[in-house]
């Protein structure tokens, strides 16, 4: 049998005024295994460590329980204590006789027998108590970043500066994501593309980076520190490694009328096409929905162009698998159709735009050269109206609950673009409320409406109509009780945003859950807002989120340091209360599979032995490393195969009985 | 159903001269008029044995939890009911699919003769199904009852006459139609009695248990290899009821391990020697989790996932699960 | 909840529970009803054991603690990883041994310290305590309680009120095990 | 011989109930089970067994031993026998009856079991003739006479009249104190149970399993069964449930186990089932690993292993629970002819 | 300052099943409202006077009898309050204190047969106060 030891602490008078100590000392005494009995002052104190650690050598103690305060205070420091006697640090139980009994107990008799109880419930946990060795990993020392905006480039970024090697898997042709489309910034208006261009070069050039543009990951196995990744790298029936980015080939091509996805399909496009000017890697990729050459086999003109050879008809997909310690997902956004929005015309009037249509009409890149223009006609619009909340704040089944967050500041950014550019324009906003926290935010609002003369109205835009080759827009104006009636040329519509639908597959494939909105869930939402619930999955930007630029930036390097931290661990030490599968028990019936929210349990056909003989089962392997020890599966067990190691069923009801006798 | 009984061995015996299949589990020709034992077959000389009447209540479903690869491919003749069974079984790995050749059999209803002996008839020595009604032959003279008066209590309330899964199918259309009760109305009864009433019924039940296991035997779903009630390690392990709350423990226990996987198929009841109705404390899960998390029923199909291994975040709260009474 | 109807079911139910007839016939004192007298003219102080999650419901007991708000020392804490760790069986087992309550705390539903934890006890829970009611056991005995680590004053007053319903209970009679009374 | 009119049987019970506790066949649950009588209370003969057997009166489902109390670290024995109590049986029929002779050759053989013991010796058994066998019935194959079924006192309910035989010195001793409510059967009356008698014999020559013999189990014939090639498809139905086990009134297996009760251990013995996968678990596992092992045991048991200790005497009655309570209906009547036949002679 | 939660104003809540706590103050309703010039109190006020309990306001309001019951406001707003169903609601309650409630069903017909050129929405919005 075990031999225990009882330490009674004083803490002072904070227990000993209340309970009274000596009394449990002597009552615990005939308690099953209890050799030696004690009460010292403080036993947190380098007097009671040493106590402890004296009295385990010269007993020989198999387990200890203090009588102490709150285990959530002092269980390392008496673990540590004992570890140092050599004990295993986890034959230490803790009795909570301070803040779950003299602190709140008045009636030293009532009091003292609580504390009794409650280390006898201790004892009886001791007694089944075995020692317990935290698993050990490793790490492979390379991160993957699943997306290439701006939330991927920084995080990647950072983790390579840091030393460490880093994949980007971008599933368009070119990094740079949402970011890339937008003409100005707020709050400083400086250009997007002059401040995110750089950091793409940066990436590509990084000798620990490697791009993976146009890509997809196929499939996730493994688990912290040590992930297997399959990317597909689809074919782009361009050789990158003969093509020249001259673009030849583009000027060439027959087909022009694919729609141009970096102009939100305002503009045509050719089948072989380079997103952008600025596109990381300039490397074209033929479409090969649009391609004439594969959609009738009668055409050829970019391989005849290409003095390089790069045009490769045959090139197919290839699959790579890599292995990698950490995985940071940076899936974005979209802004999301507006099909149930027909009060604002949106799909009947070219004039009524979404207000990321409307920041390519600024760009001097976008579908109009930079200068603006009614699509319908071609016309420099005279009024312009812009639509706050189309889609957020909604409860209605059609729109988002959440607030997109960014579109205040956007909308204030291009009412001032507009107005900075042609101040005779008169531009009105319609807004439910403006939020601005934000540094310089709402100055920047205030100068929107202040120093450019953009009208801020207050209330809701009931219906856009085309009327006399205009558009009338039907508002109210909440402060004046007035309904409003307002020719404009332009509409502009702040499109709520929502997390890339390409996002659902990683999420899943990775076992980090969505919220409601299909944002990922973080660890915990106060403090561990990086961190998915899989261990070695982390957050960056919108995919977690609303949140502008700066956020994604700051987002995007805690989520690098988060994984710095990871990849600079040699071994991952894992906690060692985490469960355990009795394979001559286990059914094989996988309920502990599907409710485990770390993906920690596999199960495999297995030699087992059952009363002296062989038989192959399918049983549950547990993954120590994954495992955080929730107990979850231990319930979902029907036949009581699983366990969880530091708290296991004999464990609890030992406790449960010695409260109860 | 003797009806289809030709069909059946024609069947039997073609798969396994094909070699499609190396044994037949169905039922086999008993000693008096009413009691076939589930069976393998191993060859088609044996299959003139093979039956199949109102006597073949028990889920076979359950007996290919224990067979092994070794044996190679089965073919199983499967009831309605049945199938939802198997259905759970494959979802829990407990059956390999691809080993099992499933045959629905149409079924009019199974009977139970204790129903009979209940009626006070004796002695009996032959049933013979005419029409609507039974005409038992005993050694004490002829005596008639209606077949619905005579119907098993899991078959008084019929899942339906749809098999969950089969690889092929007999007399399926021909399944007569019988009277189908609600399956809650005797839960729901029990939920209109006072606590104290509803302990008192429930103290009477269970205190006639004696422990033989067969509810568990029987359980399609109650496939451990080893029972948390025979493992020693387990801290609640026994042989007997020792106690009234020992009484209630297995079987609450048994109930809830059972929640979200039970399919209904009335076995506990069927088997239990001592009359205890089993079923209703499943029957309460089932409507429970029917009435809380939406509909489900375990054996619909083998990809589901029981509600109890996932949520909803607007779940109800455990204090509140009385305001859904009657819901249902 | 709807009286009682008469019901064919209760109609065939012996108002006392006939034990296992033969077997136990000749006095077999194994089987027994625990007894009901109040103990030694004392005032009933019922046993209550409270499952607290390690992350949020013990912590805020021990913000109770730490904040001196006195609840009454019948209630004694189990601390378990997760609320999804408490097995119907330990809730069952305290019953058993003589507990007249129990109550499970854990993180709100949404703040699992293991994300999901706690949906999958709120299930689990809300079955069990419908099957027992379902068996005639007062409901009021089980609770499940959300009590966040911050939620020191809460965890005291929930403490204090169950300890108060369980009192007005009185002593747990039909799960008790009388083997465990002697 | 005595007899009374069974209109005036209550005021037999409540005689017999005056002194002794009085059980006898009432439906309880739904189920005609033997339960103590009280005034009022309607006694059912019209089924032919209770759904327990006799068995359970003297070889209790649990039974206290001991009690192991500690104090601090010390452990006092404590006897903790259930309270002795006189008792009557009323209804036994000529199985069950017959079955104790078989408990008492295992529990008197020496050592003797007090509990047992104590339980027979406070037991009178009273049975009554089954006037309408079963068609799983097969008693006579063991040699017992449903007619003529034995008991302290034996009963016929015939023409609605109840004719009383006491047997034995404590059957002769109730009589003795009973004697007031009776009239002498007188020589009609010994003519009326005469041709009882043989009515019961002439259902029993129809009887379905009339012709079930043992004849190949005789001597050694059981033990070269042991190996037969037909156990593994007998088997093949077998859940492995105790049903067979609990309501057969000859089987006696038990375990002795431990209770924790938290201020002590608490040690009582309970059926055991060797159907069971955990029947006489040892550390190794149980030595019957597989279900035919565990299957084969019963019936050896019954048709060779206790026969061959009990100079041939076979550890069934005949009652027909089995047949009618095992829930895949495979029982003793069909391994008794499926091995019955020489399939590789 | 603070919302009085007379009786009315829970009447009107239950009546039209309509939570007005929902309501965001964007003004969809009001700006979406075909009747807007012919009507005293805006939709969106019309809510939040419910909600503040000032029943009695809208009781006399001419907003009760301009409403279309065009459901413009219940189809946009975007936090699914439903303004319209509470005119209808208040509109009923205003009825009903003048002990002129329920039509009984027979009455239609004849509504329908005396004037061919009643508006359609007026034949089911009297349709669906007897639904009430």
């Amino acid at each position: 049998m075990l031999k225990i030891g009882v330490f009674v602490c004083w803490c002072g008078s904070n227990i000993a005024g209340t309970v009274d100590v000596k009394a449990v000392v002597e009552a615990v005494k005939a308690e099953p295994g209890v050799v030696f009995s004690t009460d010292y002052q403080y036993m947190c104190s380098e007097g009671g460590q040493s106590a402890i650690r004296q009295a385990i050598k010269e007993y020989e103690l198999g387990g200890v329980v203090i009588c102490a305060c709150s285990p959530r205070m002092h269980e390392t420091t008496f673990r540590k204590a004992a570890e140092a006697a050599g004990l295993n640090p986890y034959m230490v139980e803790i009795a909570n006789i301070r803040e779950h009994c003299s602190w709140i107990h008045k009636d030293k008799e009532e009091a003292t027998e609580k504390a009794v109880v409650l280390c006898r419930a201790a004892i009886a946990k001791l007694n089944l108590n075995k020692p317990l060795f935290p698993g050990e990993s490793g790490v492979v020392k390379r991160a993957l970043v699943i997306g290439g905006g701006i939330a991927g480039i920084q995080t990647a970024l950072d983790i390579a500066d840091a030393g460490y090697e880093v994949d980007i898997v971008e599933k368009s042709p070119t990094i740079g994501g949402r970011m890339a489309q937008l003409d100005k910034t707020f709050p400083t208006l400086d250009c997007a593309a002059c401040i995110l261009t750089p950091k793409m070069v940066e990436a590509a050039a990084h000798e620990k980076i490697r791009l993976f543009t146009y890509s997809e990951v196929e499939e996730v196995s493994g688990y912290v520190g040590s992930f297997r990744v399959k990317i597909r790298q689809k074919a782009r029936s361009v050789n990158r490694e003969l093509c020249n980015g001259c673009g030849e080939c583009i000027v060439k091509c027959p087909s022009k009328t694919a729609s141009n996805a970096f102009d939100e399909g305002l503009s045509k496009r050719s089948a072989i096409y380079i997103p952008f000017a600025q596109a990381v890697p300039n490397l074209p990729v033929i479409d090969r929905e649009a391609c004439l050459r594969f959609q009738t086999g009668k055409c050829g003109l970019c391989e005849i162009a290409c003095s390089a050879k790069a045009i490769d008809y045959e090139q197919e997909d290839e699959t790579i698998t890599e292995e990698y310690g950490a995985i940071v997902l940076a899936t974005g956004y979209r802004p999301m159709s507006l099909d149930r929005y027909d009060e604002f015309q949106y799909s009947q009037s070219p004039d009524v735009l979404t207000s990321l249509e409307f920041e390519r009409i600024l760009n001097a890149s976008g579908p109009t050269g930079g200068s603006l223009l009614r699509l319908s006609n071609g016309e420099k619009p005279k009024s312009i109206v812009f639509i706050q909340c189309v889609g957020s704040r909604s409860d209605d089944g059609c729109g988002k609950s959440y607030c997109s967050k960014i579109c205040c500041m956007y909308t204030a950014k291009q009412a001032m673009l507009v107005k900075d550019k042609y101040p005779d324009i008169d531009v009105t906003v319609f807004y439910i409320d403006v939020r601005t926290p934000g540094k310089n935010f709402d100055e920047f609002y205030r100068r929107a409406a202040e120093a450019y003369g953009v009208r801020y109205v207050k209330g809701m835009v009931g219906k856009v109509a085309e009327w006399k080759g205009r558009l009338q827009v039907q508002a109210v104006d909440l402060l004046e009780d007035k309904q409003l009636l307002i020719d404009a040329d332009m509409v502009v519509l702040a499109a709520a945003i929502e997390p890339d639908p390409g996002a659902r597959k990683i999420g899943a494939m990775l076992a980090v859950n969505m919220d409601q909105n299909d944002f990922f869930t973080e660890a915990h939402p106060k403090l561990r807002p990086v961190e998915s619930p899989t261990a070695g999955v982390f957050l960056s930007g919108m995919c977690q989120g609303p949140k502008d630029i700066p956020e994604t930036v700051a987002q995007a390097g805690a989520a690098a340091v988060k994984v710095l931290g990871l990849l600079s661990k040699d071994k991952l030490v894992g906690n060692p209360c985490v469960a355990i599968s009795d394979e001559t028990l286990c059914n094989g019936c996988s309920s502990c599979e599907a409710l485990c929210p770390y993906d920690a349990i596999t199960f495999e056909e297995k030699q087992v032995m059952v009363q002296g003989r062989r038989e192959t089962r399918r049983v549950a392997m547990v993954n120590e490393t994954m495992c955080q020890g929730c107990g979850a599966c231990t319930v979902a067990c029907p036949s009581g195969a699983m366990d969880l190691k530091g708290f296991t069923n004999r464990q609890i009801m030992a406790e449960v009985d010695a409260i109860c006798r | 159903m003797q009806r289809i009984i030709g069909k059946m061995r024609e069947k039997a015996k073609e798969l396994l001269e094909a070699g499609t299949v190396d044994a037949v589990l169905g039922w086999k020709k008993g000693d008096f008029a009413y009691d076939p034992t589930p069976a393998f077959f191993y060859s088609t000389d044996e299959l003139d044995m093979l039956a199949y009447d109102g006597f073949c209540g028990s889920n076979l479903s359950k007996y290919l939890v224990e067979y092994g690869k070794e044996k190679g491919k089965v073919l199983v003749f499967l009831k309605p009911c049945d199938t939802y069974s198997l259905n759970q079984l494959v979802s829990e790995h407990r059956v390999d699919r691809e080993n099992v050749y499933v045959v629905g059999v149409g079924c009019d209803g199974m009977l139970d003769v204790q129903k009979l002996r209940d009626k006070g008839i004796a002695g009996i020595e032959e049933i013979e199904e005419a029409g609507e009604d039974l005409r038992i032959h005993t050694l004490y003279g002829l005596k008639t009852c209606p077949r619905d008066e005579a119907l098993l209590k899991k078959c008084q309330s019929c899942k339906g006459k749809e098999h969950k899964l089969f690889d092929d199918r007999i007399g399926a259309e021909e399944s007569r139609d019988i009277a189908n009760e609600d399956r809650f109305a005797e839960v729901a009864e029990l939920e209109k009695m006072s606590p104290e009433e509803r302990f008192a019924f429930w103290r009477a039940a269970l205190s006639s248990c004696i422990r033989c296991n067969a509810c568990r035997e029987a359980c399609p779903v109650c496939s451990c290899h080893t029972c948390i009630f025979d493992n020693a390690r387990s801290g609640v392990d026994a042989k007997a009821n020792a106690s009234e709350f020992e009484e209630n423990l297995f079987h609450i226990i048994r109930a809830f391990h059972v929640a979200g996987r039970c399919s209904d198929c009335g076995e506990c009841s069927r088997v239990c020697p001592q009359a205890i109705p089993l079923h209703l404390l499943n029957r309460k899960m089932i409507k429970d989790i029917q009435s809380f998390y939406g509909a489900f029923q375990a054996g619909d199909s083998a990809d589901q996932c029981s509600p109890l291994l996932s949520y909803s975040p607007d779940d109800i709260e455990p204090d509140a699960f009385d305001r859904w009474k009657g819901v249902m | 909840m709807p009286m009682s109807t008469e019901s064919q079911v209760q109609a065939n139910a012996p108002a006392k529970a006939p034990t296992n007839a033969p077997a136990n016939a000749p006095a077999n004192t194994l089987i027994n009803t625990p007894g009901n007298e109040e103990k030694d003219g004392k005032a009933f102080r019922p046993l209550i054991v409270s499952f607290c999650c390690n992350w949020c419901s013990y912590a805020g007991a021990d913000l109770a603690g730490s904040s001196r708000l006195t609840y009454p020392a019948d209630v004694k804490i189990i601390r378990v990883p997760c609320s999804c760790r408490i097995n119907p069986l330990f809730i069952l087992r305290a019953f058993q041994r003589g507990a007249d309550g129990v109550i499970v705390n854990g993180c709100h539903p949404g703040d699992c310290h293991y994300s999901t934890g706690n949906f999958y006890t709120r299930r689990r829970m809300a079955l069990l305590f419908s099957m027992l009611d379902f068996l005639g056991i007062e409901k009021e005995r089980t609770r499940v309680e959300w009590v966040s680590a911050a939620e020191g004053a809460r965890f005291a007053s929930v403490m204090r009120e169950f300890v108060e319903q369980i009192r007005r209970l009185g002593e747990n009679k039909k799960l008790g095990d009388i083997r465990c009374k002697e | 011989m005595l007899k009374l009119p069974v209109s005036q049987m209550e005021e037999l019970f409540a005689s017999i109930a005056s002194e002794q506790s009085l059980y006898l066949p009432l439906e309880t649950n739904g189920l005609i089970a033997f339960s103590r009588w009280e005034e009022g209370k309607q006694a059912r003969f019209d089924q032919l067994h209770c759904a327990g057997s006799v068995k359970d009166f003297f070889f209790p489902q649990t039974e206290n031993l001991a009690l192991f109390k500690t104090s601090g670290k010390e452990i006092h024995i404590e006897e903790n026998r259930d309270p002795e109590e006189a008792f009557v049986v009323f209804g036994v029929r000529a199985c069950d009856a017959g079955s104790l002779s078989i408990l008492d050759r295992v529990f008197y053989d020496e050592p003797a079991d007090t509990f047992y013991q104590t339980r027979r010796r406070q037991g009178l058994i009273i049975t009554v003739a089954c006037n309408a066998p079963e068609e799983t019935c097969f008693c006579h194959t063991f040699g017992l006479d449903a007619a003529d079924p034995g008991g302290d006192v034996a009963v016929w309910l015939l023409e609605d009249m109840l004719y009383w035989d006491s047997r034995t010195e404590k059957g002769h001793a109730l009589t003795e104190r009973l004697r007031g409510l009776f009239e002498e059967a007188g020589d009609q009356g010994e003519e009326t149970v005469r041709k009882g008698k043989a009515d019961i014999g002439k259902i029993i020559d129809r009887l379905p399993l009339r012709d079930l013999s043992l004849e190949r189990f005789a001597g050694d014939g059981m033990m070269e069964k042991f190996d037969a090639p037909q156990w593994e498809s007998l088997q093949e139905a077998c859940l492995g449930c105790g049903t067979c086990t609990f309501v057969c009134p000859t089987c006696h297996c038990y375990d002795i186990r431990d209770f924790d009760t938290g201020h002590g251990i608490r040690r009582f013995r309970c059926w055991d089932s060797c159907m069971f996968s955990d029947f006489t678990l040892m550390a190794h596992g149980n030595p019957r690993p597989s279900r035919l092992a565990r299957f084969r045991q019963r019936f050896m048991h019954k048709l060779a292993y206790y026969p061959e200790n009990h100079e041939g005497l076979y550890a069934c009655v005949g009652c027909g629970r089995c047949i009618t309570k095992c829930p895949v209906s495979m029982n003793i009547t069909k391994v008794i002819k499926t091995l019955g036949v020489d399939q590789h002679a | 300052m603070s919302p009085v939660r007379s009786e009315p104003a829970e009447i009107v809540t239950e009546m039209s099943g309509v939570n007005p706590r929902k309501c965001m103050r964007c003004g969809k309703c009001s700006a979406t409202c075909p009747s807007f010039s012919k009507i005293d109190i805006p939709p969106h006020r019309f809510v939040m006077m419910v909600e503040n309990g000032e029943i009695e306001a809208l009781l006399s309001s001419q907003l009760l009898w301009k409403c279309l019951s065009c459901f413009a406001c219940v189809e946009r707003c975007p936090r699914g309050v439903e303004p319209s169903k509470l005119v209808e609601a208040v509109r009923l309650l205003q009825i009903r204190g003048q002990g002129k409630n329920y039509r009984t069903p027979d009455d239609v017909p004849q509504f329908v047969e005396a004037d061919e050129e009643i508006p359609q929405q007026l034949i089911t919005s009297t349709l669906r106060k007897y639904s009430k």
